[in-house]
């Protein structure tokens, strides 16, 4: 296995910016399977044995894809510079949903204006929020990726509501009385 | 009356400018049209009560019916054939003529603001570098250039590379979305707030104009005026005139009041109304008797 | 300058997916301006000069900001994960501007023709170039956005130019006397 493949692959697991697989590699590459496993291989020696105090990326495999990424210890800190995947006016009306799911839209609405009827559409559509018929109206709840999407350790909608609670009442706290 | 099929492209049409508002009563109008659509589309328009809504309706029926593009309405078209609708609808003409004339002046209202719009952005680029230095000579200043130019023309690759960088998107963390929470609770108590002042407002400013559109539309004579204007045209002996032309003054019920006549009598095959631009040019008269 | 936060610094520049100021790495590590400033000179010898050969990343100065990227060698494979997209006879015209900036549009056109002005249009609204009424043509220079995207170390416009002829150099004696 040459360096310059191994080289290569590199560049591919970096520029990816998601996990992908040895067929994606191959796509891009044209190399041969078999070079891209040893590659790859050779790749995460490298990266989380020999030099692991020198660098702070990891490759790692995640199921059958391979992915470039951060180490967790420093990834707190780096994470917070990237785009997030969510608007935050949308993530103001998922808060609103999840705090007081199950919730008629025509609520929803009367809460936070016509905006809603968009955001509601974008969140169905990320599956973060489940709407269901109700009446004239449509009743919305959040979904099972909600929490994972969050790191919430609960998918009881009561659950959610008190961790939200106690959040905010921790994040108002520390403003009134700092340390 | 026949059941129409709710038309793809009026519904798509009215998403997409629902989409680019933020919120606010176009939001709220926009979804009213969607709900009306629904009623047209089951033939129901007659029920409503409402004559503004009504003529709405007839307008959304009349789109859907001709199948026309909601992206390129000809006006000229639309307006001679939802006056003959709103006739047999029995909708007041008057008022029928003012949707038209309101339509027409949305249109042109839309333009405008897409115009400064497109200015706004402009303005906002950057600019880096300052404009005292200005070379007022040909563009070959000297060797270097010359020959740079002609070598970037000729070569196979420009000499810019675009790098090859990461595109990673992250989740949003938990703390953010707190703090969308807690900020969608202050919006939303300003925003019950708001919208109970603009409730007021908006119900004081409806009464208000239908109190005028009452005041006036009796006072109109619609046969009348289109027999004067019809007899002003025929005294150009077969010249081609502009709608101003017709016009006794410039002031907008004049301007109304004659082109509502002038749709009538092209309806009635008796003049062909045409523009030379499309939609804000000059609107043309001919007499179809000299063509 | 402490290994730890070079190592913070690195993860962010790799977490980060487009150029970041000294500023925005501030923002996100809680670091002072100085020691951030010399990690990133750290990280660049790193990565440019002391591993050269040993990675497929470099880490770049793009005009005020900082980037890691792909190395120019392995760009062209790893292209089919991440792809650039802007169409080679539109960085040929965008050369041009950025040579002779400020440049009349009028003086462009003779120079390569009347599709100067679709690429004119186009690279403005990708907010790569600023055009201003001057007379009766527009002219035309590069924006601060120029450097950081294609990773050029200056801001100035005599070195964008010294940057771009020393590119056509070596591309012209590439082609004739292969390596």
């Amino acid at each position: 296995m040459g360096i310059k493949e191994k080289r290569l692959i590199e560049s591919v697991l970096f520029s990816a910016s998601k996990p992908v697989s040895i067929n994606e590699i191959k796509e891009a590459t044209d190399l041969p399977p078999k070079k891209i496993k040893d590659a790859l291989e050779t790749l995460i020696e490298d990266y989380n044995i020999e030099r692991k105090n020198d660098t702070s990326m990891e490759i790692v495999k995640a199921g059958n894809k391979y992915a470039m990424q951060v180490k967790k210890k420093y990834a707190d800190q780096s994470v917070m510079i990237a785009k997030p995947d969510i608007h935050s006016n949308l993530l103001k009306t998922l808060a609103l949903i999840a705090f007081h799911q199950p919730v008629k839209q025509s609520n929803l609405r009367r809460m936070a204006g016509p905006k809603i009827y968009d955001h509601v559409d974008e969140l169905a559509s990320m599956k973060l929020i489940y709407s269901k018929r109700h009446g004239s109206t449509e009743m919305l709840t959040t979904t099972k990726l909600f929490p994972e999407y969050f790191g919430i350790d609960t998918t009881k909608p009561e659950e959610i509501r008190d961790f939200l609670a106690n959040k905010v009442i921790k994040s108002i706290s520390k403003v009134e009385d700092p340390e | 009356m026949v059941q129409l099929k709710i038309d793809d492209d009026v519904i798509n049409h009215l998403l997409f400018h629902k989409s680019l508002i933020d919120e606010n009563d176009d939001a709220k109008r926009i979804n009213y049209y969607v709900d009306m659509l629904q009623k047209a589309n089951e033939g129901d328009h007659i029920s409503i009560e409402n004559p503004f809504d009504r003529s709405i309706s007839i307008a959304f029926e009349l789109v859907m019916r001709q199948q026309l593009n909601p992206w390129d309405i000809d006006l000229v078209n639309f307006s001679t054939m939802y006056l003959k609708r709103a006739k047999e609808e029995k909708i007041d003409l008057m008022t029928a003529g003012r949707m038209i004339y309101m339509a027409w002046k949305v249109l042109k209202l839309q333009s405008n603001d897409l115009v400064v719009s497109m200015e706004t952005v402009d303005e906002e680029s950057e600019e880096p570098f300052g404009w005292g230095d200005i070379p007022t000579g040909t563009w070959i200043e000297n060797d270097d250039g010359y020959s740079y130019t002609n070598l970037v023309m000729k070569m196979p690759e420009p000499p810019l590379d675009e790098p090859i960088r990461r595109n990673a998107k992250r989740k949003v963390t938990l703390i953010e979305l707190l703090d969308a929470f807690d900020k969608a609770r202050v919006d939303s108590e300003e925003y019950q707030l708001i919208e109970r002042q603009r409730r007021a407002e908006r119900l004081r400013l409806s009464e208000k104009a239908r109190k005028r559109m009452v005041g006036t539309a009796h006072e109109d004579h619609v046969e009348d005026d289109v027999e004067a204007v019809w007899e002003k045209i025929k005294s150009f002996n077969g010249r081609t005139m502009s709608l101003f032309e017709l016009c006794e003054t410039r002031g907008r019920e004049e301007v109304i009041k004659t082109f509502m006549s002038v749709l009538f009598l092209a309806y009635d095959n008796k003049i062909r109304v045409y523009q030379k631009q499309f939609p804000y040019g000059k609107i043309y008269i001919k007499n179809m008797r000299y063509s």
